[in-house]
């Protein structure tokens, strides 16, 4: 894609991301099914050392395993999301259920949510300077 | 009730609020999920000396601590205004308050 | 049992309330009527004015916010060069009852009020000037009400 | 979620601003002057302590007939009776401050050099309790709020003075402007995205108030809390707004953030408590 195709796109998808912004109804569930299907969209992370594996073969308790191990990582970078717990909530919930597809999914997506917190500190540790505004 | 009462170009001009929930009977208590009770006061009325200067009657979509600004000539600094109100459950208060 | 007990208690407590609000000395004017508790525009007018025809008047000055930046706080104030007017109300028409407050303008009294009321949502806010002859003067404005968001 | 940030990442890259030439805190506050000089050209930057009452007339309009009999005048009284309060010791919050806490708000919150750490007003009240032993208030929102609003209150019109005695301070102010600037939370945004790129412009019904004088009329009541909340409070909503998960109330991270946003309004007027949407 050439670069203002990407811009076009990139300013599409970021306005109705910012108009959520203030909406007070917090629509998580449309949230939980974009990042699943986010999840097939296979683009790279930026650095793998700090990417927790999940794949398919993964049994649930695996998976929980990494989920708390990804989750005290993603502390420590301070970028944490408000929606990832009650993913986790409702992994456990699910898994309670005996619902383990369900529940290996929402394990996923709390990983994939650690993760991608922490893509953005280290995207923001390098470029928080660009907002600043001129010093002209 | 918090009342100001003061001249202004040779009119009484009367600003007041009441401490009042004025509870509509629809919401409901966030704790415990019962509907909150109807209570709002109905009538807020002003006598100066034994005149009768403002009488304002509510129903319920009157904000919560209702404000009220009125003004009416023939007051003077020193007169004193009572002021009233009670509502739909009985509670009902009196205060006087002098002219500035 | 327990039922019938309940309901005599319901039937007492109400009687008590009602006493209550008798012993409160009543004033001459206006007084609180059950129109404020009234759910159409019609019921609330019948039973305030005992008519619903207004005529639309440009000698009422009604001054409300297009975009109220808080629903359950909008200043209102009306204004009005009518002569001998008796009462001014208002009518927030989608409230779940829309008369809203009446407010008697004695002998003196300056045709000027401020007042502050709670719309549930974006409707039409009018403001009726009643004269002593009992016709009815009216002007109408929209407020816009929003819900939520993060405030800004 | 990946796709979208991978995309916004571009779309700020695209849309760079030259960082400032050499970072320090004068600098940055000349810099972030002369940005707001330049979107609100016809407002006075001192003006700005009013925020979006200062840029959108109507809602101004209420909020000046609300202002008439103001809602947090409650929270003012309640927190003169308990500053007022002496403690069990006999002692009370005026002899842990100087000039007895009268007029001191706008000097707050400080650089504590022994310590190494920034101390907001909220912090001091807690510490001035422990010291005399008593229990420490929760932060945020009641008690606390109220002795703080009561404490702003007698600190109205003065210009906002915070300084930054050394490098640890520097470190700290430096912090904070790093997470004013940084973008977090699912929706992928900073403080400086509303509060400075969309400053003035409406997100939904809401107008985005302007960084610059954002902090001078905290605690702020709300019509939303309806009750009157600490400038932390909002940063803890903000964040939740934007779906980040927020920081502990009075954590370094929110301490440091309060330390360089009211750094910024240095010399703007303290106007609180105020009354907000």
């Amino acid at each position: 894609m050439t670069k203002n195709n990407i811009l076009r796109l990139a300013f599409l998808l970021a306005l109705p991301v910012m108009l959520t912004a203030c909406s007070d109804k917090d629509n998580g569930t449309e949230a939980e099914s974009s990042i699943m299907e986010q999840q097939k969209l296979d683009s790279k992370p930026f650095s793998q050392d700090v990417m927790i594996k999940t794949s398919d073969e993964l049994d649930l308790q695996e998976l929980m395993h990494r989920q708390a191990q990804v989750e005290r990582q993603a502390d420590k970078y301070g970028f944490v999301w408000s929606t990832t717990d009650a993913i986790i909530d409702n992994g456990y919930a699910e898994a309670k259920k005996g619902n383990e597809n369900g529940a290996k999914a929402l394990f996923k997506e709390a990983i994939l949510q650690f993760n991608l917190s922490m893509e953005q500190a280290k995207y923001a540790n390098q470029n928080w300077k660009l907002l600043i505004p001129e010093n002209d | 009730m918090k009342v100001k009462a003061k001249i202004e170009n040779n009119k009484v001009e009367v600003k007041l609020l009441v401490k009042h929930p004025m509870d509509t009977g629809l919401q409901k208590d966030k704790n415990n999920g019962d509907i909150i009770p109807a209570k709002y006061i109905q009538e807020i009325s002003c006598m100066h000396g034994d005149k009768l200067v403002f009488l304002a009657n509510f129903g319920r979509a009157v904000s919560k601590d209702p404000y009220l600004a009125f003004s009416f000539s023939g007051g003077k600094a020193g007169d004193t205004l009572t002021l009233k109100w009670f509502d739909n459950l009985g509670e009902h208060e009196e205060t006087e308050v002098v002219i500035k | 049992m327990i039922e019938r007990r309940n309901l005599l208690k319901g039937i007492l407590g109400m009687t008590a309330v009602f006493s209550a609000a008798l012993i409160i000395p009543k004033l001459a004017f206006a007084q609180w009527s059950k129109a404020f508790d009234a759910n159409t525009t019609e019921k609330a007018m019948t039973g305030m004015f005992n008519k619903t025809e207004t005529t639309t008047s440009d000698k009422i000055y009604l001054k409300v916010p297009e975009i109220a930046e808080n629903g359950a706080v909008v200043p209102v104030n009306i204004t009005t060069d009518i002569e001998n007017v008796k009462t001014i109300s208002i009518v927030a028409l989608k409230n779940p009852q829309p008369l809203a407050c009446s407010f008697t303008i004695p002998e003196g009294t300056d045709r000027d009020v401020s007042i502050r009321i709670r719309l549930f949502e974006t409707m039409d806010v009018q403001a009726i000037v009643e004269t002593h002859d009992g016709t009815l003067y009216s002007v109408q404005k929209e407020v816009k009400v929003t819900i939520g968001g993060c405030g800004g | 979620m990946k796709g979208i940030i991978y995309l916004t990442l571009a779309l700020a890259s695209s849309f760079t601003v030259a960082t400032s030439t050499f970072a320090d805190p004068v600098s940055d506050n000349e810099a972030i002057r002369s940005y707001f000089a330049d979107k609100f050209p016809d407002i006075a930057l001192e003006d700005l302590v009013d925020g979006v009452y200062a840029i959108d007339k109507n809602s101004r309009d209420q909020w000046l007939q609300i202002e008439e009999f103001p809602p947090y005048e409650e929270a003012i009284d309640k927190g003169k009776k308990l500053f007022t309060t002496p403690f069990t010791n006999g002692k009370d919050y005026a002899s842990c401050f100087d000039n007895g806490g009268i007029g001191v708000k706008q000097n707050y919150p400080y650089f504590d050099t022994e310590k190494n750490q920034v101390v907001t007003l909220e912090l001091a009240v807690n510490n001035c309790r422990v010291q005399n032993g008593e229990q420490p208030l929760s932060y945020g929102k009641g008690p606390i709020a109220y002795i703080t609003s009561y404490m702003a209150s007698t600190s109205k019109g003065q210009p906002i003075n915070v300084t930054i005695p050394n490098d640890a301070a520097k470190a700290a102010y430096e912090e904070g402007k790093q997470f004013f600037y940084s973008r977090r939370g699912q929706l992928n945004m900073a403080c400086a995205t509303c509060h400075m790129a969309s400053a003035g412009q409406r997100l939904r019904a809401d107008i985005l108030s302007p960084a610059l004088g954002q902090v001078s009329h905290f605690p702020a009541y709300r019509f939303k809390w309806e009750d009157v909340g600490t400038i932390q409070r909002r940063y803890e909503g903000c964040n939740v707004q934007i779906r980040a998960k927020p920081f502990k109330l009075q954590s370094e991270q929110y301490r440091n953030l309060e330390y360089f946003h009211t750094y910024m309004s240095n010399g703007l007027p303290i106007n609180g408590p105020g009354s907000r949407k």
